[in-house]
């Protein structure tokens, strides 16, 4: 009988997502044995870089704050059925919006700067996420050529700003000048010592508030539902008189402003200033973050937190086995996103195999049982 | 705009045009069968890699570009064993192996080579030539068409040709032949073609096979023609843009070769137009004309092309029980 | 121990991470010691690894790179007893010493040699991204063309916008041949990775390329003209030498011109028979003019501006 | 002839063999088959006799199409034998089926939308891997096939521009230019005109006069009764009973079917309408392609009254629907609900229908009326999600929304009676109470109709019908489009007749005979006229 039942939720949730990830750092430990280092002491060494210590859980949550803001940037997109790969380019150019009122502010009081600057970033994200979505909805433009058009777009207009424009004078670095405190977003370790001097910060407040935010606007607004109507079928969303046009435009706007709080967390809360390539593809590990993370914000905070993780890991790998180059933390989240996102089927027929089985043997038993009781 | 200008244009052109072309073309493979391919960067620069290591060891330029190929095509498989066998998400598939190959690539060159993940600088018999093509040089004399045939068409590495021959051939395949036919059929309805008799998995393999060779040849392009040796991350992205080029051209074959023609055209435009006074603006900053070919792209798109409405069962895994 | 630092770019840029990795390479040898270095993938890396080091008790800790300022005016102060070197940018602080270049002046140099050897009367340069730092070495570049022959053309051109540029050596190709395509018979590279894709297509065309940062001559003998090296190296070896002990350690503004040997240009037997007797003496000469200061360099990054 | 030497022959071959060994074309034993929780097939026994037309029938759900799925093998049953002319078959795949000479028209066609008919056609079917032989070999077979059963079709057509009644001529000449000598066809009258039903029949007819074998799926009883030499009743999952046609009556089958007594003729009575309500002026509807399908259309419905719009499938009703609703602009032309004119313009002009209080169940209830991957809650509330018993503000009150939903299950016993499912697994004729649920329930002016009960089984349709006149004795004004000629005549009191793109006639339904009505729908009427 080869008849299969779905798997438990718990198995769904947790088990099968566990198995995967193990195997990713097994095949990880591959390339670590390669380099002839032991793998399960660098496997040791990036869980304790990433959560063994203040500073290291600090960073963890720093890198996280970036990832939560570009992972669900991408999934608010991704629910209205757009496919929004822009939030490198999005969260760019919010950096833009971010430091001009930070600048102008930064002899007031931070309290009146960060709720300013987020508004800035905010809209200059959302422009750049909203021309695309405008193209789309009235010009039937597809949003993923766009969208990699308006990356390389914004990184020539950030060049130009950064080198022409904002430069400060007595640098040889094409970056803005440094912001005073009163444009500084407050570092965690201010209140929380633990954190060391980890560059981990208010933002990240904002961020797991953005993860509420985005559960309510899909699955509790009147706006996501009509959202996720148009990504799950268009021509219903028509029929049931939404404006497609107008929503496609909504979407890709949010969509932009959310990537755009990467600049609060990096110019605000970290460089202090603006400097070249500051996003440093968050957008990108964004899109991993959200189909990893399933769209969902749990998902995505946790994807998030993996990933942070990662990049914190491997840097303390780094430190600790000098022979682990960049790359190779590289191709070890790369092996990540393939066995947790891409292959997370790999596991799942044997393990529903596996339940049948169970619930069949205790069937038996059970009835078993039963006949020896009603015997008895 | 004096003739040796347009001469250099066209050449130009013809060079950058050709690795999105091979890409943009492995592409189409993919996602007429229904499987989306963002992972061609990664095929590339996989391919690039293995290439320029091959030919840099043996010093055999061909052997490199087999195994190129191969690798391209292993990469390939894996992908499509994600999105086909396993029926996983196809976007986090390309994203994966796009990662892996850029890691690994550089990873490896490091450990054999350690120059950084460079191959060693490729010479003589370990990268490829140009080849002229027959008369290039009697014919030189011919007014017009003398310079086009001698200076533009001839004098390619032998890639660009194979480019340029894929185009028609592709267009044969898909529009003239059972492949061809079976291919169109299952990106767009896979149940069709199930209750055909023909099995939907089969086909995509075969589909993706190709789209290996491809972006392998793109790929080797790079690394072994027009570049003399592997560097990290040294397609620079093209793979997106040929991915752009395909979805332009509404994933038809002839259209893809003029839209990568064109993006080839733009980018060579690009590169001359750097701190030249123009007519009426004068000199605009650098970074205004070096991002003109993707402000160009948007406009074109947004201006002539309209809405891209792709292959109907892209991007879904086939199931046929819920 | 002493410990470097590279810049985003990576150990191996070709360029001048790749020339401070030289360098500690040398010291090593040289010395038989042992160091410690790391490659930041983030600017948010740069903080964290001073402080590392520092913790560790690494000293001197040396970093390569104009981004540093920020990093270290934060992190030096916490380590006074650590001696901190910081090249290409300057951080005024007791335990740092800054190491600047006169990139202009070298790059004068080759220019010059560009200008001399150039038939068309056409020259070229190609940067990796359009920063301050490599408008420096064109405008120096621009300045000493032009100080040979006044009605010289040379053209400026940027391989891209993105981190890519610095490792884009198909583009950086392909603007090489377009300068060629327009009469250039001498480009300068100073783009990092990308360069090599510069020096390549030269030599296919058959046109001198001129190296930057490390002396690259030997990658296409006959073709590369010369190289306008900046002896990042040396600068990192004696740094590891000195400047570990306070008593050999020069806290304040280290400027490495041509009369410290800080930049020039690199003959060897590979170029040495491209470049003749009087090029060489007259080269020698503009040299000694420019250390006595009678010529003066314009250095781009006082004021944003170039003369040429 | 042994087993695995039949199973060599090319199909061709198996069809040139009428009248061989078994008087059995197909036997079942034992059938079973599930989906995840759902089990759709139970112990399914049934035997086809050779050259006969043998009939299925079975609410929506009961697993008639899944049964003949896996007999064409697209599904693999769990477990249970197949036998294809007395020989023991394991059929893993189509292309096994085929081979055996087994030929299915799927309930929703398996066509390619944006390829001719002739790739259609060979798809899987090419004798070499270059085209142009099979293409003109093809091209000649199919010519002449469709001479002999007289389905015509342009072999050049794209799919996308043909009616749906030429599709499922395509899917007929599909599986014939394969050979099939056993024809599997699911509720292949749902999308015709009775005049194509009628048809399709004497095609099936001759056929069977082939010595073919032909399995028909169909909820219509009238078909049943018309051409089926046997016919077995299915009920959830379960093979009821066989019946021989000519011992039993449409009365006892629907029986069968639904487990209680059904009506089969609606009774209502006779209609006493008010002020029109709905005013239709002069509209006309164009295409993306410049192409006028609704020309110049005029009539209006009054309060507690049902007009009927009868009309061959693809001669503008749909389009007409859906610019009365709001969906797409019209070209020209006006729309009035109680006076008051409706603004088109904008790609959202649907919800300003509905405000009007304009109801419209669409025709496609997959493609338009439904998102079938949302829990049926979720759907009870498409396109008037934003209204206030929903939540005031920018929230989203579910727990009202799935309050209301519960309410309408109930009220319009939709099985299974669960809201937090998800639509998809609702069958055909749920989904379409969902969909007619939310329409009905509210306070409504207009009442607009498309294909009520297509692919519905009986219990369904009686059910629908009964809802859509209680909506015109609660004085509501009812635009009922429909291809199915006696449900326009037995639902409407007044009936208008749609040819290409015009309305070209009104008739009474009392009065008026199928015939008159068949010709005015083959746009008969107008010849006259014109001459
Ligand atoms: N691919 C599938 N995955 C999951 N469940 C399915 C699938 N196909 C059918 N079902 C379920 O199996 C049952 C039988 O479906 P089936 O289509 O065979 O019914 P049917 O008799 O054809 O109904 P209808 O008259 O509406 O066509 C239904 O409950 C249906 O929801
Ligand atoms: N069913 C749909 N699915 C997806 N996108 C749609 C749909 N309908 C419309 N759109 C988007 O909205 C854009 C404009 O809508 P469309 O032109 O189809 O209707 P419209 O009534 O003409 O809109 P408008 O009158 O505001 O221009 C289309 O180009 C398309 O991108
Ligand atoms: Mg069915
Ligand atoms: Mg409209």
């Amino acid at each position: 009988m080869s008849a299969r039942r779905p798997l438990p939720r718990w198995a769904d949730i947790l088990l099968l997502p566990a198995i995967n990830l193990a195997m990713a750092f097994l095949i990880s430990g591959l390339v670590v044995l390669m380099i002839g280092e032991n793998p399960l002491y660098a496997v040791q060494v990036i869980l304790y870089g990433a959560f063994g210590y203040g500073d290291g859980v600090g960073y963890t949550l720093y890198y996280a704050t970036n990832f939560i803001f570009t992972g669900l940037a991408f999934a608010i997109a991704a629910h209205a059925g757009l496919f929004n790969i822009g939030g490198n380019g999005q969260a760019y150019v919010a950096g833009l919006g971010a430091i001009l009122v930070a600048l102008a502010l930064d002899q007031t009081h931070w309290l009146i700067t960060m709720p300013l600057a987020m508004i800035a970033a905010g809209v200059f994200g959302g422009i750049w996420g909203l021309i695309p979505g405008y193209l789309q909805a009235k010009r039937g433009s597809h949003v993923v050529i766009t969208t990699i058009m308006f990356n390389f777009i914004a990184a020539a207009l950030m060049v130009y700003m950064l080198n022409r424009v904002l430069k400060a004078p007595n640098t040889m670095a094409p970056e803005s000048e440094t912001l005073d405190i009163g444009g500084r977003v407050p570092q965690l370790r201010e209140f929380i010592p633990f954190f060391g001097y980890s560059p981990v910060n208010l933002t990240i407040v904002v961020a797991i508030a953005f993860l509420v935010g985005a559960y309510i606007l899909i699955w509790r607004t009147k706006l996501g539902y009509q959202l996720r109507t148009l990504g799950h079928n268009p021509v219903a969303s028509r029929y049931a008189g939404m404006s497609n046009s107008k929503l496609i435009m909504i979407a890709m706007t949010l969509s932009g402003a959310c990537a755009g709080m990467v600049a609060i967390n990096e110019v605000l809360g970290v460089q202090n200033r603006l400097v070249l390539d500051f996003v440093a593809d968050a957008g990108f590990v964004g899109i991993a973050v959200a189909l990893i993370g399933r769209n969902h914000p749990i998902g995505i905070g946790l994807a998030a937190v993996l990933f942070g993780a990662l990049y914190q890991g491997g840097q303390e790998l780094q430190f600790v086995i000098p022979a682990v180059t960049r790359e190779m933390i590289e191709v070890i989240q790369a092996l990540i996103i393939l066995f947790t996102g891409a292959m997370e089927g790999l596991f799942r027929p044997a393990l529903e195999r596996g339940f049948v089985l169970m619930s069949v043997e205790q069937k038996a038993e059970a009835t078993a049982r039963a006949t020896v009781d009603s015997e008895s | 705009m004096d003739i040796d200008l347009i001469l250099s244009m066209a050449n130009a052109t013809l060079r950058l045009a050709t690795p999105l072309l091979l890409a943009a073309l492995a592409g189409l493979y993919s996602e007429r069968s229904g499987i989306f391919d963002i992972g061609l960067e990664g095929k590339m620069l996989a391919s690039a890699f293995a290439a320029a290591t091959v030919a840099a060891v043996t010093g055999n330029v061909w052997l490199g570009l087999l195994v190129g190929v191969i690798v391209s095509i292993l990469t390939t498989m894996l992908q499509g064993f994600a999105s086909i066998t396993l029926k996983g998400n196809q976007m986090i598939a390309g994203v994966a192996v796009t990662m892996l190959a850029a890691g690994m690539t550089t990873f490896l060159g490091q450990t054999w080579f350690s120059q950084g993940g460079r191959t060693p600088q490729l010479r003589g018999d370990s990268r490829l030539q140009q080849i002229d093509l027959p008369f290039a040089d009697q014919l030189a004399g011919v007014p017009i068409l003398g310079p086009i045939y001698s200076e533009v068409l001839s004098g390619h590495y032998i890639l660009v040709y194979v480019a340029f021959l894929a185009v028609p051939l592709t267009a044969y395949v898909l529009y003239r032949t059972r492949f061809g036919l079976r291919l169109r059929a299952v990106g767009e309805n896979p149940k069709a073609v199930d209750t055909a008799g023909i099995s939907v998995t089969m086909q995509r393999y075969q589909a993706i096979f190709i789209t290996g060779i491809l972006a392998g040849l793109s790929g080797a392009y790079f690394s072994i023609a027009q570049g003399a040796g592997f560097g990290n991350e040294m397609t620079a992205g093209k793979g997106y843009v040929a991915l752009a080029a395909l979805i332009f051209s509404k994933w038809r074959p002839v259209p893809v070769m003029f839209t990568c023609l064109l993006f080839g055209f733009l980018d060579a435009l690009q590169i001359r137009m750097q701190n030249v006074d123009l007519p009426i603006v004068g000199q605009v900053p650098v970074q205004a004309v070096q991002a003109l070919p993707y402000i160009l792209t948007v406009v074109l798109l947004a201006g002539f092309i309209g809405k891209a409405v792709g292959p109907r069962a892209g991007g879904v895994p086939y199931v046929k029980e819920r | 121990d002493p410990a470097i630092i590279y810049d985003l770019g990576g150990k191996f840029d070709k360029s001048f991470n790749e020339a401070a990795y030289n360098g500690a390479q040398a010291w090593a040898e040289e010395t038989g010691g042992n160091y410690l270095d790391f490659e930041l993938q983030n600017d948010a890396q740069r903080e964290q690894a001073l402080r590392r080091f520092a913790g560790q008790g690494a000293n001197p800790i040396v970093m390569a790179g104009f981004s540093w300022t920020a990093a270290l005016e934060a992190v030096a102060p916490e380590f006074p007893d650590t001696n901190f070197v910081v090249i290409d940018t300057v951080v005024d602080q007791p335990n740092v010493q800054s190491i600047l270049f006169d990139e202009h002046t070298g790059s004068f140099l080759v220019g010059a040699l560009a200008a001399m050897k150039s038939e068309t009367g056409t020259v070229a340069f190609i940067g990796g991204m359009d920063v301050p730092l490599i408008h420096k070495f064109y405008c120096g570049y621009a300045q000493g063309a032009n100080h040979v022959d006044e009605d010289i053309n040379v053209i400026e051109n940027y391989t891209g916008t993105t981190p890519a540029a610095w490792n884009d050596p198909v583009t950086a190709g392909e603007l090489t041949q377009a300068a060629i395509d327009s009469g250039a018979d001498v480009i300068f590279a100073a783009a990092g990775g990308s360069g090599l894709g510069v020096l390549q297509t030269a030599d296919d065309e058959g046109v001198y390329s001129i190296g930057v940062d490390s002396n690259q001559n030997y990658l296409h003998p006959g073709s590369v003209l010369t190289s306008m090296v900046k002896r990042v190296d040396t600068a990192v070896q004696d740094s590891f030498n000195n400047s570990g002990d306070d008593e050999t350690f020069e806290p304040g503004l280290t400027i490495l011109g041509l009369a410290e040997d800080g930049v020039g240009y690199a003959v060897d037997e590979n170029n040495e028979s491209e470049i003749s007797d009087e090029q060489m003496s007259e080269l020698e000469s503009l040299e000694q003019q420019i250390i006595d200061g009678e010529i003066e360099v314009h250095d781009y990054t006082t004021d944003s501006s170039c003369p040429a | 002839m042994s087993a695995d030497n039949e199973k060599q022959q090319r199909p061709d071959s198996a069809a040139a063999r009428p009248g061989a060994r078994s008087e059995w074309a197909i036997e079942l034993e034992k059938i079973n088959k599930s989906f995840g929780a759902v089990h759709a097939n139970k112990d399914i026994d049934l035997k086809v006799r050779r050259g006969t037309i043998h009939g299925i029938v079975g609410e929506n759900g009961a697993g008639k199409s899944t049964l003949m799925s896996i007999l064409y093998g697209f599904y693999t049953a769990d477990s249970g034998t197949i036998r294809v002319n007395g020989e023991p078959h394991a059929i893993t795949d189509s292309r096994h089926a085929l081979a055996l000479g087994i030929g299915m028209v799927h309930q929703h066609f398996m066509l390619v939308d944006n390829m001719t008919v002739l790739d259609n056609v060979i798809l899987g079917a090419e004798d070499s891997p270059f085209l142009n032989k099979t293409l003109s070999r093809a091209r000649q077979q199919l010519i002449k096939l469709g001479e002999e059963y007289s389905l015509e079709v342009d072999p050049d057509a794209l799919i996308e521009n043909i009616s749906v009644g030429q599709q499922q001529r395509v899917e007929i000449l599909k599986a014939l230019f394969r050979g099939a000598d056993i024809l599997i066809l699911d509720e292949p009258t749902g999308v015709l005109t009775p005049a194509e039903a009628d048809h399709l029949f004497r095609v099936l007819e001759t056929l069977r006069a082939e010595g073919k074998t032909v399995i028909l799926i169909t909820h219509k009883l009238r078909e049943i009764m018309a051409i089926t030499d046997e016919v077995s009743v299915m009920r959830q999952g379960e093979m009821v009973e066989t019946l021989q046609t000519k011992d039993t009556n449409p009365e006892q089958i629907a029986e069968l079917m639904v487990g209680r007594r059904v009506l089969l003729q609606v009774e209502k009575q006779p209609a006493t309408p008010g002020g029109v309500v709905l005013e239709v002026e002069n509209l006309s509807v164009r295409d993306r392609l410049g192409v006028d399908r609704v020309k110049d259309v005029s009539f209006s419905v009054r309060a507690g009254e049902i007009v009927g719009i009868a009309g061959v499938a693809g001669n503008g009703q749909s389009e007409l629907l859906e610019a009365i609703s709001g969906i797409s602009d019209p070209h020209s032309g006006s729309v009035r609900i109680n006076g008051q004119t409706l603004d088109m313009r904008g790609d959202d002009g649907a919800a300003r229908a509905r405000r009007a209080g304009l109801a419209h169940v669409p025709e496609d209830r997959h493609r338009m009326g439904l998102v079938v991957t949302f829990e049926e809650w979720e759907n009870s509330i498409l396109g008037y999600e934003t209204y206030p018993n929903y939540g005031k503000g920018a929230i989203l009150d579910s727990a009202a929304a799935q309050a209301e939903a519960q309410k309408r299950i109930e009220m319009f016993d939709i099985r299974p009676a669960n809201i937090k499912l998800k639509t998809a697994n609702f069958s055909g004729g749920n989904q379409q109470k969902i969909v007619l649920a939310r329409e009905m329930d509210r306070d409504l002016e207009v009442l607009v109709v498309g294909q009520p009960t297509r692919g519905v089984d009986i219990g369904a349709i009686e059910f629908i019908h009964k809802q859509i006149i209680k909506m015109r004795d609660a004085g509501k004004a009812v635009l009922l489009v429909s291809v199915e000629l006696d449900e326009i005549r037995s639902l409407s009191d007044r009936i208008l007749v749609m040819f290409d793109g015009k309305l070209v006639g009104e008739a009474d339904p009392q009065t008026a005979s199928e015939r008159d009505l068949g010709m005015m729908m083959a746009g008969v009427e107008q010849a006259e006229a014109a001459e």
